[in-house]
Order: structure tokens, then sequence, then C-alpha cells
């Protein structure tokens, strides 16, 4: 079945990577992505930050789009953009004022009807294809699970995975062969949209993850947003500035990590994209030279 | 029709049964016939202007045929619903009466018409019967039936719920008006087996007895709900009817909400509760603030 | 100690005045544009001890509701932290009474837009309005504009230059902004969502 | 019915000032059937009531309606009133002009002629009210007591002692309940054992006492006075005639790593077992699910695995094939005691609406306990002797965090109410911990200090200040294991300082709940029970340990959360309840009660399908040779409580509910 | 049926019968009284039992005697004072109010509730709310027009 897609302007550039990983991923593995044509900005942290309405109405758009290409469910690998799409989907499903003032606004035929789901939910639910392309299991490869926030909260919207102790992300890394190492940041907040405005409280909270991710021995964080891509690694330098030692810690886009297992070139996965080197995990995970149909995918 | 014959001077002869409850020629078509003696028992028939529900001579009301205990009865599939109705409210002991079921494609809408069955002849009762022949019986005659014809014309149903209130009541007012409270469709009934009917209880007199339309009106909405989730559907109601009320009407639309709302289908098998003296905590309860 | 916080504080007097008058409090302002009740929260801490942005704060997450509760909009008003919420909706997982904190957060800070509060952090403001800016001309967020705008509002002028050039170099950062078709279907939700607001 | 007098009340300005009373006294005099209508000042006063008396006697009243309040305020009153002047009490009905009228209008026109259809409908009903005497039913003198905790225990011995025998069931082979579990008592610091194993003895000496341990209530039939109750005797596998309580069964059974109940899990215990040395009766029980011998039979294996308990008994008391039986006890009142059970922070619960902590880790960090295990470590019989060490390591925590409202007042995890004993026992715990660790450092995460109770508020300050406790307000928002301590990430609102605690063992005072079963007892008994599953009182204040059911009566942690004092005052409540019940050979009630016309009832039996308490029954008309004409409803008028569900049911409106019969509602309605 | 003018309909006191359980919602209504909840003067309450007792003949009788609209309301589900009385009721109720419905009695005339001992605003609502919703239906003189037809 077709699922609609969603980038989010920080696939649409900034995190390519991401992008074109989870395209790889899928096409693998049989899954159908169909981009939501003309799509706008969720709004992300400075919508509702500022316009609960706009929040609302311009994701409403998005979904009613969606609707409109006849899509049933829709993707969002951005956790902040799957927030925003869930959140005004669930808001405009159990305030029925809200969702005449927001069809209002659309100016657009819109039931609502649209299921929404994030990355780590898409991946768990086709876990059986995935494991048929495994080519490349990322044996004795200790990685961290990193959630963060929007992913799993709050639990009234979200809803797929358990809010305080989830396993998606976890079962998705041993699918490909990777071990998920026990640690205790993983639900914790890595400072979202102030990598910015109040780079100080990143890099605070980005240390206190890494430090607990390194501790538990995970030798890459795996991630499903990013804005937390950026955080843990665009400000892994200034962090490091703040330890003892240099933390080095690879963060991988969680469809980078199946790419890989699949045999997807690191070029494709854009692992190459990243400040801090995958390539000790690339090396570790004993993925050679790949076949050129792969390069195709 | 043999085996018919046969088997019922069988259950006679053998004392099984001291009368054989069926339908026998009569001088306007098929008419219920009472056979105690095995030497009539040729006298039995089926056909599809077997349009009676012989069910109701089960019923203890008819004092007449309290005496011979053991019946046998020649049922339909409405028939065999409105048996199993009985033994399910305690009005006849399943081992008192042997059933002897018909297998049946559906009957003509009176006894008087000629048999052939067609869109137009067949018995509004048997458009939404789902029963070829009754799972509530000893004996099973006939040949397989196929489904009845569909009948013609307007969903009264579906009209009449597309109908304003207002509408819907003239509608009404219009048909009940012409009763005149004879009680043929009580009579009639095998489910009717009080005996004082609140009808006719005058202390405190609920229905008017007199034929008014306030206590024509009264009777039928009461006559429903006393039938909700036990009516059989056997339609003989409103072909005792006679100033032609459609009484079946109300009867399919109350059988309708009791299907959609308790998942219940009046059924020939005795040990299926009725709907009604029984409840889930979850019943649905949208109507009610 | 009670009695010094009373007196030293102006809008005590103007506040308390308000006590009894349930229709036009503060809390019940924020009730209504919000929808969420305030009473709701019974001070037990739960969103402030999990809150990962507690330690930079002024007032805590709890506070700022017993604030609303007790209709202090001023005290409330002129303090940075709603700002620093980070929406992580750690606080509304958590809160034992099915009270959503991050929502109503975000509800006040609305309010401090609207009412043209000061207490908002420039810079963050300043990154809110540049990021609102650009979804409003190109219909989605076009970073190295967003990081330029926010740079010449902010006055940050010099952070983060060190990693424009790496972002650069990986081919993060994109010179040129693409707008959609549907820009002004955005900017007509844009002006819709502003005029509801206002009302 | 036709000589009616009318009685209007001003109730002072109450009714008076919106409803003109002599109006409606005038309008009601007119009726057909009014002999007598005044109005008055307060009709319920002495003069009042005597005004009435006077006109029963001088009109020669057979009925009485009094405009005035809600019956619920003032129906007693007025049929004692009658009943004085000579009539029967039931042809006096109140027309409620007062709540349903003079209080919720404000037009006087609109209020006045509402007073006069309200009073008039009444009117026109109570022609049709006709004299009824009350109904008796004989009593059984013997109680059953379910649960033999100690508010099982004080019921079953208050009603012994007061002369009446009791039957006790309890669902463990041990009487004792929690109580047997605790360590030491607040607010005395009294030694829990010490005070009820002397009563635990008394219950099984006690001549009118029948013990049955090990036993559930399977089944109950009848009504007030008269139940039939069946119990199921579960096999012990242990002839408790024979047994003689020596304990070298228990010795010798090879599997004794079976986690003990009455440890909470915190120590072992062997397959054939007593839950602990006191127990009462001292007679083990054989744990099938785990004995090598039943689970050896379950496999259908040849040989039995292990006899060794049968080859040391002595007293040949070891009987494998022992099943269980049912024993049949008629009681004329019930006692439901059967106490709680404490809310896990699990993932998985036993019903849906309540759901675990997964930020404290859903229960799978080690050294995080509940209450009744603390309890264990500091009891002096418990695993550690009474020494407070962790669970995983056995070390001696220095630092111990507990945690107040874990499930409770927490309505997000499915439980809105107080727990209402976790403030106690919690200030009791830091007490025993700082006692018995030395230098250790108790830190308590509470929302609010509930100690309302005789020494309860000292005993938690005495906590606080004479036994250092910390005692920080806020809740805990997560709970992590790093390495060998706990982080506890709470908040102290007070200070409005963040506290990060690495604790070295965690006690989370978790919720009471009502033991599991306890819908299905509740159903078994026809008394109903909250969506938490407490059992629900008849009255929340006024009728506190009776429930809707008559002869039923509640005590304990079944109702509500409770206390050791609490439970106990429920449980002699009830015992005075049921003693006075028991003081008469025959019991009166009201006699407003379903009644059959076997003339015209024709036996479809809708009415026994309805009704909620099974009182109708199954009745066969004969002739005078004993032939059956038919068979017939009939109420039980001990059972029946007088909803009438059986009449609208009816289709041949052949039963009758006195006192709302279709004779007066329909008299009613007509006047309408 | 007459065309009503905007006065007629002004000038129309709805006549509302009310059937309600003794344990819950005259309780409740009770309760509206000793708050002083001030509601429309239209409604008749006639106590019963139980919801279980109230037979849908009450509901007719009350219409035949003239009653514009008829209320009737008991206990919640699984506070039946009886246990059950008012489970029985909704099935009872859920059928008649399709029966009547479909004879042409409007069910906007017949309110079902459910409103507790605690509920005394609950129950002003329902008051208010059924007398408003009768007062815009208008007169039920359907029952009495049909004394005209004979």
């Amino acid at each position: 079945m077709k699922i609609g897609y969603f980038p989010g302007c920080s696939l649409d550039f900034s995190a390519k990577e991401f992008d074109t990983s989870l395209q790889a991923v899928a096409t693998s593995a049989g899954m159908e992505l169909e981009e939501i044509k003309d799509w706008a900005c969720c709004g992300a942290t400075s919508g509702h930050a500022t316009n609960h309405l706009l929040s609302i109405a311009l994701p409403a758009r998005t979904l009613a789009l969606a609707e409109e290409q006849e899509l049933e469910r829709v993707v969002a690998p951005c956790a902040a953009c799957y927030s925003r799409l869930a959140t005004a989907r669930h808001e405009m499903a159990e305030d029925k004022k809200l969702f005449s003032k927001v069809t209002g606004i659309l100016k657009r035929d819109f039931t609502n009807s649209v299921q929404v789901m994030n990355i780590a939910e898409l991946l768990r639910d086709n876990l059986p294809a995935i494991k048929e392309k495994v080519t490349h299991p990322l044996k004795d490869l200790k990685v961290a699970c990193y959630y963060g926030c929007l992913l799993v909260r709050p639990p009234k919207v979200t809803g797929f995975d358990d809010t305080e102790d989830p396993s998606s992300m976890e079962e998705v890394c041993r699918a490909a062969g990777a071990t998920p190492v026990k640690w205790n940041k993983r639900l914790d907040c890595c400072g979202g949209g102030f990598s910015l405005s109040r780079t100080g409280s990143v890099i605070r909270l980005g240390k206190e993850i890494l430090e607990d991710a390194q501790a538990a021995g995970a030798q890459a964080v795996v991630v499903a947003c990013p804005m937390c891509h950026s955080n843990l690694d665009l400000r892994q330098k200034a962090i490091a500035e703040q330890t003892a030692k240099p933390l080095e810690m690879p963060i991988l886009f969680i469809t980078q990590l199946v790419g890989l297992a699949m045999g997807i070139s690191e070029q494709i996965l854009g692992l190459n994209r990243h400040f801090v080197s995958a390539q000790p995990i690339i090396a570790k995970a004993t993925v050679k030279a790949l076949p050129a149909a792969r390069e195709e995918a | 029709m043999q085996a018919l014959q046969e088997l019922a001077r069988k259950l006679l002869t053998d004392k099984t049964a001291n009368v054989v409850i069926g339908w026998g020629q009569g001088p306007r078509g098929p008419r219920p016939i009472f056979v105690t003696q095995p030497e009539h028992a040729d006298r039995l028939i089926f056909d599809t202007r077997c349009v009676h529900n012989l069910a109701t001579y089960l019923n203890p009301r008819r004092a007449h045929l309290v005496p011979f205990v053991k019946k046998a009865v020649v049922v339909k599939p409405c028939d065999a619903r409105a048996v199993a109705g009985l033994i399910r409210e305690t009005q006849v002991k399943r081992e008192d009466v042997v059933l002897i079921g018909m297998r049946c494609g559906g009957v003509v809408r009176d006894s008087d018409m000629d048999g052939k069955l067609t869109e137009a002849t067949v018995s509004p009762r048997c458009m939404d019967c789902p029963d070829r022949e009754p799972k509530l019986a000893d004996h099973l005659m006939g040949e397989e039936a196929s489904a009845p014809p569909k009948g013609k014309g307007p969903d009264m149903i579906a009209k009449l719920d597309a109908m304003s209130p207002a509408e819907r009541w003239e509608f009404w007012q219009k048909e009940l008006e012409r009763c005149v409270r004879c009680h043929a469709c009580r009579e009639v009934c095998p489910m009717c087996f009080c005996d004082r009917c609140i009808a006719d209880k005058s202390m405190p007199q609920w229905i008017e007895s007199s034929p008014h339309p306030r206590g024509n009106l009264s009777w039928q909405m009461t006559r429903v709900m006393h039938m909700a989730g036990r009516c059989v559907g056997c339609g003989e109601c409103t072909r005792a009817c006679p100033v032609d009320i459609p009484l079946g009407l109300i009867l399919r639309k109350m059988t309708q909400t009791v299907e959609e709302r308790f998942g219940y289908r009046v059924s020939d098998d005795p040990t299926v509760p009725a709907p009604m003296g029984a409840y889930r905590l979850d019943d649905k309860q949208e109507f009610i603030l | 100690m009670e009695k010094e916080t009373a007196s030293g504080e102006s809008e005590n007097t103007s506040a308390s005045a308000h006590h009894g008058h349930a229709e036009e409090s503060f809390r019940s302002e924020v009730r209504q544009a919000i929808g969420l009740n305030p009473a709701k929260c019974y001070q037990c801490g739960k969103c402030s001890a999990g809150c990962p942005m507690a330690s930079e704060m002024t007032l805590m997450p709890h506070e700022m509701i017993r604030l609303v509760q007790l209709d202090r909009r001023d005290r409330l008003m002129q303090d940075e932290s709603m700002w620093l919420c980070l929406t992580c909706e750690t606080c509304t997982a958590r809160c034992p009474n099915g009270f959503d904190p991050a929502r109503m957060l975000d509800g006040l800070r609305e309010m401090s837009l609207r009412a043209h509060g000061e207490n908002a952090p420039r810079r963050i403001q300043a990154f809110h309005s540049s990021f609102l800016d650009q979804i409003r001309s190109h219909g989605r967020v076009f970073e190295f504009g967003l990081v330029f705008a926010y740079k010449m509002r902010s006055g940050a002028l010099f952070d983060d230059v060190l990693n424009a050039p790496g972002m650069y170099f990986r081919g993060k950062l994109k010179l040129t902004p693409h707008t959609i078709d549907g820009v002004d279907d955005v900017r007509r939700i844009f002006d819709a969502c502003m005029a509801e607001e206002e009302r | 019915m036709s000589r009616i007098g009318v009685f209007v009340c001003h109730c002072g300005e109450n009714i008076g000032r919106t409803v003109d009373c002599a109006a409606v006294a005038q309008a009601c005099g007119e009726l057909p059937g009014v002999v007598h209508s005044i109005d008055y000042k307060y009709m319920c006063s002495d003069p009042g009531q005597a005004l009435v008396k006077q006109a029963v006697a001088e009109h020669k009243l057979d009925g009485v309606v009094v405009a005035a309040c809600s019956p619920h305020m003032h129906e007693k009153t007025f049929r004692k009133t009658v009943a004085n002047a000579g009539i029967n009490r039931f042809l006096c009905e109140m027309a409620n002009v007062r709540e349903h009228c003079s209080w919720i209008h404000e037009d006087r026109e609109e209020a006045t002629q509402k007073a006069i259809d309200l009073t008039r409908f009444i009117v026109e009903k109570i022609k049709h009210n006709v004299p009824l005497e009350p109904i008796k039913i004989p009593v059984t003198r013997r109680a059953l007591v379910i649960g033999g905790g100690i508010a099982g225990i004080q019921a079953a011995l208050d009603i012994a002692d007061g002369g009446c025998e009791v039957v006790l069931v309890e669902k463990e082979p041990s009487i004792g309940g929690h109580m047997s579990q605790l360590s030491e008592t607040f607010p005395t610091l009294d030694c829990s054992q010490c005070i009820l194993t002397p009563r635990m003895v008394e219950v099984y000496q006690h001549p009118r006492i029948k013990l049955m341990a090990y036993a559930e209530v399977d089944k109950v039939e009848g009504y007030i006075g008269n139940f039939t109750v069946t119990v199921r005797q579960k096999a012990r596998g242990v002839n408790a005639s024979l047994c003689n309580g020596c304990g070298e069964c228990q010795k010798v059974c090879p599997n004794k790593k079976i986690a003990s109940e009455f440890d909470a899990g915190l120590g072992k215990r062997p397959a054939i077992y007593v839950p602990f040395p006191q127990a009462v009766p001292n007679i083990p029980v054989i744990d099938r699910a785990n004995c090598a011998l039943y689970k050896g039979r379950a496999r259908n294996a040849k040989k039995d695995a292990c006899k060794k308990c049968e080859e040391v008994c002595g007293r040949k008391a070891i009987d494998f094939d022992q099943q269980d039986t049912f024993l049949t006890e008629k009681v004329g009142a019930i006692v439901v005691a059967t106490g709680y059970q404490l809310y896990n922070i699990k993932k998985e619960q036993d019903k849906e609406a309540i759901s675990g902590y997964g930020e404290y880790g859903y229960g799978t960090i080690p050294d995080v306990i509940d209450g009744l295990q603390f309890e264990r470590l500091a009891s002096a019989s418990g695993p550690t002797g009474g020494k407070i060490l962790r669970p995983s390591d056995g070390k001696e925590p220095k630092t111990v965090v507990f945690l107040q409202c874990i499930g409770s007042r927490d309505p997000a995890k499915g439980i809105d109410y107080c727990s209402k004993i976790c403030c106690m026992y919690i200030a009791k715990h830091t007490m025993l911990y700082h006692h018995k660790v030395h230098g250790g450092q108790a830190i308590v995460f509470f929302m609010d200090i509930r100690a309302g109770g005789k020494g309860y508020d000292e005993f938690t300050r005495r906590a606080i200040e004479e036994n250092d406790a910390l005692y920080v307000r806020g809740r805990v928002s997560k709970m992590y294991r790093d390495g060998d301590v706990i982080k506890v990430l709470g908040f102290d609102t007070l200070s409005g300082e963040p506290m990060h605690i690495d604790a070295d063992m965690v006690v989370l005072a978790t919720a009471m709940r009502p033991q599991p079963g306890i819908e299905s007892l509740a159903q078994k008994l026809s008394v109903s029970y909250d969506r938490f599953g407490f059992i629900n009182e008849a009255h929340p204040k006024l009728r506190p340990v009776e429930t809707n059911t008559a002869g039923v009566y509640v005590a304990g942690a079944c109702q509500a959360p409770r206390d050791i004092p609490d439970a106990v005052a429920m449980a002699s409540a009830t015992a005075s309840k049921i003693l006075g019940l028991f003081s008469a050979s025959e019991l009166e009630r009201e006699p407003l009660v379903a009644q059959v016309d076997q003339g015209t009832c024709a036996g479809c039996f809708h009415c026994v399908r309805v009704c909620p308490y099974g009182a109708v029954e199954h009745f066969e008309v004969k002739d005078r040779k004993g032939n059956l004409i038919k068979t017939v409803a009939q109420v039980n008028k001990g059972v029946c409580q007088g909803c009438g569900t059986c009449q609208a049911n009816c289709p041949s409106k052949s039963v009758e509910l006195q006192g709302f019969t279709d004779q007066q509602i329909f008299a009613a309605i007509n006047a309408f | 049926m007459a065309a009503k003018t905007s006065t007629d309909k002004a000038s129309f006191k709805p006549r509302i019968a009310a059937f309600v359980c003794n344990w819950c919602t005259y309780t409740g209504a009770d309760l509206a009284g000793t708050s002083r909840l001030q509601m429309a003067p239209n409604v008749r309450i006639i106590r019963l039992p139980c919801t279980g007792r109230i037979d849908p003949l009450f509901i007719i009788k009350a219409f035949e005697r003239g009653a514009d609209g008829v209320i009737v309301s008991g206990c919640h589900p699984a506070d039946c004072h009886y246990t059950s009385g008012n489970y029985h009721a909704r099935r009872r109720f859920a059928v008649a109010r399709d029966v009547f419905g479909f004879m042409g009695i409007d069910p906007k005339r017949i309110t079902f509730s459910w409103v507790s001992a605690s509920e005394g605003g609950k129950w002003a609502e329902v008051v208010n709310d059924t007398t408003a919703r009768v007062q815009e239906l208008g007169p039920f003189s359907a029952y009495r027009e049909m004394e005209a037809r004979v």
C-alpha cells in the first residue's frame, strides 16, 4: 500500500541524508512512498509556541493535501513534524469546534481521516520485509537508541509505543543485527528548537545524553529526528570542549543504520555528511564495497 | 403429502400424539384442522396456501385443545419460531409436542388465493425470512425449497422513516381510524397468550376499549412493545386484520430496532434467551442524556 | 518571610483585588483562551522534577501554573521562563492529574505575544519570528535564510560562524530558497489565524 | 377512599414566599374526595402534627396528603403522626412543594399553580392507597464473615461474644490477613503480631465460631435472615483432623525455593507449608502448583515423584487425593471483610483502566520495593530477622527514598482516590529505619501529609522532628538504576529546588486496592461496587457498614482504604448491626413489595428474568384434588426490595408493586 | 394543523411530565432545590421507585392526558439502587423510543436521562433544555385533534 511521505523542511536540505537513506531503505523493503505534493512547513516549535491555531492549520493543510492524493497514511520522518501533524490530527478529532474553525480557514474538503506515522513506527511495522533485505548484519555494533521527546510524547497523541519504555527503535536495530544498549537518557530532550537561539542549553543537554550513551558502552547513537541529529552531531565539537576527552560519538539516522545492514552504499546513505565521522562504525560493520545495482536504489 | 399423512397416522395410532394440528381442505382453500383419528390422517394437506400459524393452537388460551396434552403440529419455519417462543416462555413443554417440520419456500398472502408464488402473490412475511426449514422439528418433510420471490412495492419502513413525525402521525391516524378493536390481531397471534389481556384490564384501564383513535393508538403501541424481541414475523396479525391496517410494518420496525441494538434475531432455538429481560452493561445509550 | 514577599511586590494589591471575581480573573482568562482548567494542577511538582530546562528557569513549570492560579499575571508575564520551554512534553506525559503543562505554556506564550509582552528573550523571539517569516514567504523553511534573518534580528552575528562553512561543505546549507506553489494558500492561512487569534 | 385531608405547609417562609399556600389549600379543598384542606406555618412542628391528628379524628380522614418538603425529609414523620392518630401509616403521602417547587421558582403564580398540580397528583394517587402491614420474616441467628483479616476477626469475635454463631471463611491457609505481616503499628509502634495473635487464637478456640480457612464462598442464595451459603473448602492435601502441626513435613520438603507470600516475595518457603509460625489453624497446605508430586500427576507421570512429607508424617495426615468439598451453611447475615491488595507499578495490570509507572521502570529496578515488603524487612520474624537490608545484594541501604501516592491520587494511572494509610505507615517506616540503620537518611517525597486521627499528626511530626526524616514536597518525575544506586529525580516545591538523589533503596507507598475477585463475590451477594471494585455502602454517612442488599454488611478495606482502627471500628459496627438484627426472632420490613395476581398471571415468567434479587419464584396452582392447574409467579416478600421492574415487564399487569400500583400511578397521571 | 403565530409560541406554556426514580433523580432534584437552582416551572415530577418500574404506558398516558413533553430519568448505569432496574429500563426505552417515533410521536418530546443524586445541576439542565425544546416544538396538539377527527 502507498504511504504518503512528508519530508519536512530539514529533510529537504540540511538532513538530506535522512531523506535519501529513508528512500533507499523504503525501496529496498518494498514500501511505496508518495510525497505529498506542494507540502508546506508544519510550523514547528515556532508555530505552536506562538499561535495555536496556526500550529494546527499548517499541518491540517498538509493532511488535506494527503487526502486529496487519496493517501490513508502519512509518514513524517522528522519527529518534530510528526508531532505537529499528529497533534493537529488529534486535537481536531477531539475538538469539533476547532476542526470546523480549521476547515473554514483551509477552504478545502477535509475529513481529518489520514493516519500519521513516524519513522520508528513505519520501520517497526515493516520489520519482516526489512529483515529479509538485511545482507550485512551489523554484528557486535552496540548502539544507543535515542528517542528524544516527540516520538513518544505526549502519549495521547503518539500512542504507537510505550511512552516511558518504548522498544520500537531497539527492535529495528536488532533486525539490522546491531545490539541496542540499555541506557537511561534515551527519552531526554536534546534541546530541540533551541539549537540556534540558546546554544548553551543544547550543549548542556547534549552532553548529558552523549555521556550516558558512552557510559552504557554505545559505539553510536541512533536517532530518528533531524533536530536531535544536528544537536548531537553538529554541536558535538562544542560539547567536547566541556568534557575530559572528545566524545567522538557517531550519530546515525535509524534509516542509515538499516541501510548499512542492507548493504546500501554510504554515499546514498549520506554518511559523509556528518560532522562526527561514522567511518569507525562503517569499518566495524564490515560493510565492504557494494554492488553497483544497489546504487540505483 | 403422502409422507405427512402417513406420519400423522402413525403418531395417532401409537398414541405419540392425541391430536395432529395441521391443514386440511376447506371451502375457500386450506384451513386449520385437528385430526384425532388415524383414519382421518389423509385429510392433511400442505402447500403454499397454508398460511396460518398453527402454533397459536398450542397456546394454553385454546382451552379446547388443552385436554389433548400430547399434540403434534405441522410447522413452517415461522411457526416453529413461535413454538420456540412458547417453550421459552413456559407455555408449552417441549416433551408435550411433536413437531412436523415442513420445508418452506414462502406462502401466498392468503389461503383463498391460488397457490402460485409470484412477486405479486407472495406474503410480505416471507420477504425477510431466512429460514427454508425449521430447525426445531422432530420430523422434517417436503422438498428442498428455494428462496421465495422478492415482493414488489416500496420499502414502507424507509418511506416512513423519511417522513417528519407529523407526517408519520397522519399516516398512522389514517390507518388506525379504521380499527374496530375486534382484537383479531391478538386472537390470531401465537405469542399472545395472556389469560387477561392488558387491553381488557379495567382497574386501571390503560387502554380505552372503544374504537377511538386514542385507544387504537395506545393499543397498537402497547401490543408492539409487548412483542419486542418476541414477534416471530409470521404476519398473521396483518392477515387477520379485517380493515387491512399494515400492522406488520410496526412489528418489522420494532424487530429491526431489536436486531440493531441488541444483535438479536428471533430464533427457533428455545434455549436462546430473548433480548428483553436481559441486558448488557454496554448496551448503546446514545439517546440518554 | 511570606509577609515580606507580599508587601514587596506592587502587583499584589491589584492581583488580590481580583480574587472573588472569578469571571474576570486572570485564571479564568487563561482557562478561556487555552481551554485548560488551571485549578486542575495540584502542585505536586512532577513537571518541574522532570523538566530538562528547570535548572535554567527562574520560575519552574509548576510555579508558573501556580501564578496563574493566584492571578499573578504581571509576575508571570515579566518572567522569561515560559520561553525556555522546549516543548519536549515530558511534563504532560507524566502529569499525574491529567493536566497539560506544555500546552498551558504554549498558550501563555501566545498570550504574552498578543499582549506585546517583553518577557521573551530576544534571541528566542527572534528565532520564532524569523522561522515563521520563512514559512510565510516560501511555504517552507529555507535554512540559510533562516540563519541569516535570525542573526540580523537577534544580534548574535558571530555565533556559529565557525559551523557555517562546515555545513555548507557537507551540503547542509542551501543558498537559494524554494518557494512552494501554494504559498498564497499558506499566506492566507497565516492571515486568517492571526486575525482569529486577535479576536 | 373518599375522606382525604390536605395539609399545606408554609415551611416558615421557605414555601410561603413563592407559593400561595392558602390558595393551594383552597384549590385542593375543592377536589372530589377532599373533606378537609388547610395551610399552616410549620406542619412538621408539634402543633402542626397535632393539627393533622386532630383533623384525622374530627373528619374521620382515611387519607392524608401533606404538601410540604421532600418525602425523603419528612415522610416518616407524618406517617408516624397518622399512625398515632389511628389510621394506617401508608394512608399518608407527601407532595413535594418545597425542593421541587418553591425553592426552584420565582414566579409566584407559576409556582402556586405547580404546587396545586403536584398536590392534586398525590390526592388522586392516595385515593387508591390501601392499608399495608409490615412484612415479618424469620431470622436464622447465625452470621457468615467473609475474610479473616483483622476486620473479619473482630466482627466474628464480637458477634460470637454477643451470643450468636459465626462461620468465618478465609481464602488463605491461615487467618490474620495483612496485619499479620506488619512489623509495628502506628501511631503507638506496638508489635503487630503481639496484638493480633491472641485474637487469632481466640477465634480458633471460640465455641461459637466455625473457622473455615483455605475456603471460599461459592454461592449465596436467599435473603436477609435466611441466606443459604455454599462454601468451597479447598483441598489442603492434609487431613486437618489428623494433623497436629508438628511441622516435620515442611522440613523434609525438597522444594524450599518458593517465594513466600507472607514475606511479600522476599523470603522462601517449601511446597508444603504454613504461611507463618503463628498461623491459625496451624495446619499446612500443599501448594499444588509447586509440589513435584502434583506437577508429575498433571503431566500424567507414571510414578509419583516425591512423597517425602507423607513418609515423615507420623499422624498419616497427608492426603494427596483430597478433593475440594462443598459445604452448605444457613446464616441470617453476612459480613464482607475481604480486605485489600497493593497496587503494583508493573506494565501489565489486571484492569484496563489502570496503568503502571514506566517512568519508574515498571517494577524492573532492583531494590525498589513496596510498603508491605518494607514491613517484612523491618519485622523481627521477617527474612532478614528485622535488619533493613536491601534485597539485591543484602547491603544496608544508607539512603532510602520513600515515595508516597504511588498509584493513588494519580488519575493518569487510573486511580483517583487517596489511599489514606500511606502517610502514616511511611512515617512509621522512616522511624523504624532511623532506629535500625545508624547514620541512614530517610527521604520522603510527599504531596500532602494526611495525618488525621488520634495521635497521628504528632506521630508524623515525631518522624520529622526527632527521627531525622527529610520530607520533600513533590512527586518524583523519573527513577533509574545507575550502577549501584537508584537515581531519583524529584523536586522540592517548597524551596523550588531540584532534588536529584542517589538512593540505595526506594520504598513505594502503593495504593490500596480491593482484593482480586471482589467483583464476582459482590455479584454473588447482589451488592454494588464502585469502578475500583470497592464495595458500596448503603449511605456514605448514615449507613456506612450496610450495603444496598439487606442483611449484607461491609467492614474494613474492601469498602475503601482503611487503617486498623477504622477496620476494627467498622467490624464492631457490623457486629452491633447484626446483633441488633438477631435480637428478635422475626424481623419487620416495609411492605412495599411486589404481589402477583395469580388469577391473571399467565406464567410467562418475564418477571423472573428481570428481578435483580431472584425474588420471584414459580408457584403451582392446584385444584382441590391436587391436580396442577397452572404454574404462576410468586414473589418472596423477604427477598423483594420493591424496584417494580417486574411490573413494567409484565404484559398482563398481573404483578403489582405495593405503594406504586398501576392504579396509583394511573390516577396521578390522569390528574395531569 | 393550524399554523402557529409567534405570539402563540411565546404564550405557549409546555406541560411536561417527569417520571423519575426515587433514589437518584428524585434526590438529585431535591438537591437542585436545596441548592436553589432556578429552573423552568413546567415540569411535574411523578416519583417511582426505579426506572425499572417505568412502563412505556406511562408515557403514552401522559401524552393522552395532554402532556407536551415527557422526561424519564433515573440512576446512571452501575448506580442503580436495585443494581439492574435501569439496565432493563434502558432496553425497554430504546425500543419504545423507536416505536413511538415510528408512529408519529416526535422523539424530541421525550427526554431520557441519567441524573444521579449528586447532579442537581444536571437535573436543572434537563428540565430547562426539555422545556426549551418542547417550547420550540409547540403544543402536542395532535392528541387533542384526534377528538375532532372522529
